[in-house]
């Protein structure tokens, strides 16, 4: 059975090897091609869930070559395999399998590497949520990010792709070189590379310089991967011009792989050593509603529909980050349950954008107003996702924002959930605007930006022909997962489950233990007490509340300019971003300068903030 | 593990030889002649040269085996493919 | 931001970023005075349980051989990817270079060029070859191996027989190395897995002499594997290369 | 005198960042992209560096004598590799841009990107 650990790495890779292989003989049959990518992604799948589900009662290690750690010491590579870990990986190859559905009609000219490609960054994404080891958690990073620059240009022949590569590929480059730093850092004083090793040692020395330098430099490429502000510029040049099938990757599962790494490097190494200080927790609470914020005012601004996605993304990412910042089991179990939710509609709605770009040939807002009306299976799953987006109970993105809500809440921090009820409401009413006037022809158009006017007219059809009608792989992939995404807000037991994970996650103790003693945890010990998972009238309240103001918001965005007290001209949303859009500039070396400002001034305020000044 | 790793090896703190301080210094200034040579062709050469001075430097440290490495990629392979993509795009600039 | 504006704002993080850095940096235990135990453990460990005498390899093909599986299929992802970006799309077509600078005076390639660089490819290929399969022993290995043997591919490019080179070296041919190459070494890890051991657990008996091809177990097989992988990956990156260079122009051009 | 490598670490690291966001060619922004790069081969195998031992190759050396560390040399390897990848990779995108845009400078690809 343990052989399942090295299975759901080796399948895919194996799999891209032979695809490629056999790519002359595969030429003239797509259906073969098309057949094994799916197969193998959801055989993947079914194995993470299996692995999910076998872990849920303690964590598992596995140890390649079968060199086993001795004394405290590894000297081998382990994936230690969690429920999260696990079904967070699971939700990535499910998002594959989706794609790679929704492209058999999608895609009619694609070589071999769009398959082996796609395989690589799903394996990738595997290893990196189930290594053990720091610097194999890189290398499968790094695996990741390069099948996903190439992926992101996978259409040459158009401006925006090569561009939005080439921002990707050098920011998130720069990122990875700065956690290698860290790591070479934290090599230099534990002479240890296993995360539990690591956090052993650091934890049994007083904290120093040296460890809170390694912890922002090896953090600094996650924070990049996951677009937290100032980091976030690349992902909306990236994900606009991706394929719509990889954008479904790169929003559902890409961005919260970012945060999921983040939270691994936490809880397995320097948690106990940062001692889980309030000021760490706070300066990324901070970081995590800027985040919110700035996402959420952009994607309210945006006509081109992927744009707009991808903002929305950033937007939950902070969200997300505020989740896992809390430090508390529910957060962290809210943050995974929102991340699974939120993956799945966000799928949900790219592909649907996909739909409209294959038969209508645009994703500009503006322009698409009201001819949509006949695309009608493909309206009525948009708008069930965007309600999802908004939180409307009981999709699992409501369950999940409500554990975040009620943690933040009991930890004195109410306002944080009106923050991010206006967040929510922005990015939920910008979906729904889009929705209500493209499907549903509500209202009048919204005004032409000139610039996002001259953005979504580049992007032309990704496909040839067929465009007459929707073919079934392309509706029947997201109208699963938003199903999906519905079935996970109403298993009434997932709430205790999830949180029981969490506390299994953040027990670094029980880490440690398990890694490098094989112990089996049953009962890991809880760093802040389990909080109640029921679901409140006042949580089912809030919820509504928030899906409703975003259909309020909506509707007013459509009919704004026929309120007969308002017409002055003015649009909601406009001038909100004007002082933020200057930083937007697409230029390479703008993004990298925030980077490293940015991360000169994270350093300052973490060297600060765990008063390490004095003691230099 | 015990608290503090006990090193096998004790050897005295600050012992550097004279070679790998000039190697040093050597790759301080390549690295700053890459970055600040603005023609790109000439760029390549000297990055060809950085190659083989951090290719020095890791025998210096006793890692034959990534000086190789450093040699067949820094010093030859990746000078030819910047050289190609250069010729490629050479023609519409100036 | 203006060029202007952005030196100056990178100058103040860039400042601070490094200062940060170095502060960490001093942390460390100083030059020369690595503390272990993670290397000193396979320094002690590694001949009598590998067979190999360079260390480096047996880390690099066993204990820590499932990073390199990662590693290969960066470089494949890679050469995948410049293949996709490059391909030929509409509205090109392969065409010989013809010098569009007509005033230029490219001398033809001289005789004794192409002698040279000619003569140099038979002992590349077999010191390639060499340091592909004996990883185990010397500072060597499939990576060095195969980027020699890629160089190879260049020496004929100088020797200015590109065109004949393509017609022997088709691309599909190159791209089935490239994925043997890769999913040879996911599979010697797979024989493990099928051989009910964890994956990559060396499977072959270990010879008696330390330091022989034959006595590493699957070291040399894996070595071997990445030496064919990435020499294909380097060839099929600079044939690509070569190619938009030499043959594709655009338009009707 | 025992930080000099790691000095010229930094060093290295901030010219690297400083010949990325100065850049006006997208070749030479890869480039620098390299020497940001290779500031990690020279702090990996500074810190597993051992003053006075052999290189970690045991064939005319008995298995006692004081050896650097093998490990950062590995990981040193892996980072060429991925060095080779990414930059062949970054290329070809830069290739690419200069047929779509006519030109390789970042500011101008922005502007033109549309």
């Amino acid at each position: 059975m343990d052989q399942l650990f090295a299975l759901v790495v080796a399948v895919p890779l194996l799999a891209a090897a032979a695809i490629s292989a056999a790519g002359p003989l595969l030429s003239g049959r797509r259906q073969v091609l098309d057949a094994t990518a799916i197969g193998v992604a959801a055989a993947v799948a079914v194995m993470l869930a299996v692995i999910m589900v076998r872990t849920a009662g303690g964590d598992e290690v596995y140890w390649f070559g079968g060199f086993r750690p001795a004394r405290g010491i590894a000297i081998g590579i382990d994936f230690e395999a969690g429920p999260l870990s696990s079904g967070l990986a699971s939700l990535a190859a499910v998002l594959v399998t989706a794609a790679m559905t929704f492209s058999w009609r999608y895609f009619e000219g694609v070589a071999t590497y769009y398959h082996a490609l796609m395989l690589i960054f799903l394996a990738g994404i595997i290893g990196f949520c189930l290594t053990g080891d720091i610097f194999d958690l890189f290398v499968w990073f790094e695996l990741m990010g390069v099948a996903a620059y190439a992926l992101t240009a996978y259409r040459p022949e158009e401006r925006g792709p090569i561009q939005g590569a080439l921002n990707f590929a050098i920011t998130n480059s720069v990122g990875a070189y700065l956690s290698l730093s860290g790591i070479a850092l934290i090599y230099g004083r534990t002479g240890a590379l296993n995360m539990a090793q690591i956090g052993v040692f650091i934890d049994r020395h007083p904290l120093d310089r040296l460890v809170v330098v390694a912890f922002l430099l090896i953090i600094s490429g996650l924070l990049i991967k996951s677009a937290i502000v100032p980091f976030h510029f690349w992902l909306a040049d990236a994900h606009a011009v991706a394929p719509t099938p990889v954008c479904v990757l790169f929003s559902g599962v890409m961005v919260e792989l970012g945060l999921y790494g983040i939270a691994r490097v936490y809880w397995s190494m320097f948690g106990q050593a940062l001692g889980h200080r309030a000021a760490i927790s706070h300066l990324f609470l901070a970081l995590g509603v800027l985040t919110a914020v700035t996402g959420a005012l952009f994607c309210f601004r945006e006509r081109h529909i992927k744009r707009l996605l991808a903002f929305s993304t950033i937007s939950h990412a902070g969200m997300f980050l505020a989740g896992i910042a809390l430090l508390t089991p529910l957060g962290l179990a809210g943050a995974a349950v929102y991340v699974a939710g939120h993956g799945l509609v966000k799928a949900a709605l790219f592909l649907c954008t996909g739909i409209v770009l294959h038969r209508l040939g645009s994703v500009n807002e503006t322009w698409l107003h009201g001819r949509g009306r006949h695309l009608r299976v493909t309206g009525v799953v948009f708008t069930a996702a965007g309600l999802g987006l908004a939180d409307l109970p009981p999709f699992g993105t409501f369950l999940g924002k409500g554990y975040i809500d009620t943690s933040a809440g009991a930890h004195g921090l109410p306002w944080i959930i009106a923050v991010f009820l206006a967040c929510t409401i922005l990015a939920g009413g910008a979906v729904l605007r889009v929705a209500g006037g493209v499907f549903y022809g509500l209202g009048d158009a919204p005004s032409e930006d000139p610039e996002m006017a001259r953005a979504a007219a580049e992007e032309t059809s990704e496909t040839a022909s067929g465009k007459q009608r929707t073919p079934l792989t392309m509706i029947i992939p997201p109208a699963v997962l938003v199903l999906a995404a519905l079935v996970i807000g109403v298993i009434t037991r997932l709430g205790p489950v999830v949180q029981a994970a969490a506390i299994r996650f953040e027990d670094q103790a029980g880490y440690n233990a398990t890694v490098l003693a094989g112990a089996h945890i049953a009962h890991p010990v809880a760093i802040a007490a389990a909080e109640p998972t029921g679901i409140t009238a006042a949580d089912v309240l809030a919820g509504t509340g928030s899906a409703l103001g975003a259909v309020i918001l909506a509707l007013a965005a459509l009919y704004w300019r026929r309120l007969p007290v308002l017409r002055r001209g003015y649009e909601p949303g406009v001038g909100l971003t004007e002082p933020l859009r200057r930083f937007q500039s697409g230029v390479v070396n703008d993004y990298v300068t925030w980077i490293v400002l940015g991360l000169a001034c994270l350093g300052g305020i973490c060297a600060l903030a765990i008063g390490l000044l004095g003691s230099v | 593990m015990t608290a503090a790793v006990v090193t096998p090896y004790t050897v005295p703190v600050g012992m550097m030889d004279a070679l790998q301080i000039t190697i040093l210094v050597l790759v301080a200034a390549g690295a700053t002649a890459v970055v600040l040579v603005r023609d790109r062709v000439r760029q390549v050469v000297v990055l060809s040269v950085y190659g083989i001075l951090l290719a020095v430097l890791f025998l210096a440290f006793q890692a034959p085996d990534v000086t190789l490495s450093e040699l067949t990629v820094g010093a030859v392979a990746l000078p030819i493919v910047l050289l190609l993509a250069l010729a490629k795009v050479r023609k519409k600039e100036e | 931001m203006t060029p202007t504006q952005r030196r100056w704002v990178f100058l103040a993080g860039v400042a601070g970023l490094v200062a940060f850095y170095l502060w960490g940096l001093l942390g460390l235990p100083g030059f020369g005075n690595y503390p272990g135990p993670y290397g000193f453990v396979i320094n002690r460990v590694a001949v009598a349980q590998t067979n190999a005498t360079g260390v480096v390899s047996a880390v690099n093909f066993d204990y820590r051989g499932f990073d390199t599986v990662g590693e290969e299929f960066i470089l494949f992802a890679a050469a995948a990817g410049v293949a996709t970006v490059l391909r030929r799309l509409r509205g090109e077509r392969e065409r010989p270079a013809v010098d569009e600078a007509a005033d230029r005076n490219v001398p033809p390639t001289s005789g004794a060029v192409r002698m040279v660089a000619l003569l140099f490819t038979g002992p590349l290929v077999v010191v390639g070859w060499w340091l592909a399969s004996h990883a185990q022993a010397n500072p060597s290995g499939g990576f060095q191996g195969g980027v020699i043997l890629a160089t190879t591919f260049i020496l004929i490019y100088l020797s200015g027989e590109f065109l004949v080179f393509k017609r022997f070296s088709p691309v599909d041919l190159t791209d089935a190395v490239e994925a043997v190459g890769a999913a040879g070494f996911a599979a010697v890890g797979v024989s493990a897995v099928a051989m009910g051991l964890p994956y990559l657990q060396d499977f072959l008996p270990l010879g008696t002499v330390p330091g022989a091809v034959s006595s590493s177990g699957t070291i040399a097989l894996i070595s071997f594997f990445v030496g064919l992988e990435v020499a294909a990956a380097f060839t099929l990156i600079v044939g690509e290369l070569l190619e938009q260079t030499l043959l594709i122009r655009q338009g009707d051009g | 005198m025992q930080f000099f490598p790691f000095i010229v670490v930094g060093w290295i690291l901030g010219i690297g960042l400083y010949g990325i966001v100065t850049s006006r060619h997208l070749i030479h922004q890869i480039v620098c992209l390299i020497v940001v790069q290779s500031s990690t081969y020279v702090l990996l195998l500074g810190v597993g560096y051992v003053t006075g031992a052999v290189a970690p190759y045991f064939y005319d050396v008995p298995v006692r004598t004081p050896a650097v560390d093998p490990v950062v040399q590995a990981l040193a390897l892996t980072d060429v590799v991925v060095e080779a990848a990414v930059t062949a990779l970054l290329l070809s995108f830069a290739i690419q841009a200069h047929k779509r845009f006519g030109t390789l400078d970042p500011q101008e690809l922005a502007s033109l990107k549309g």
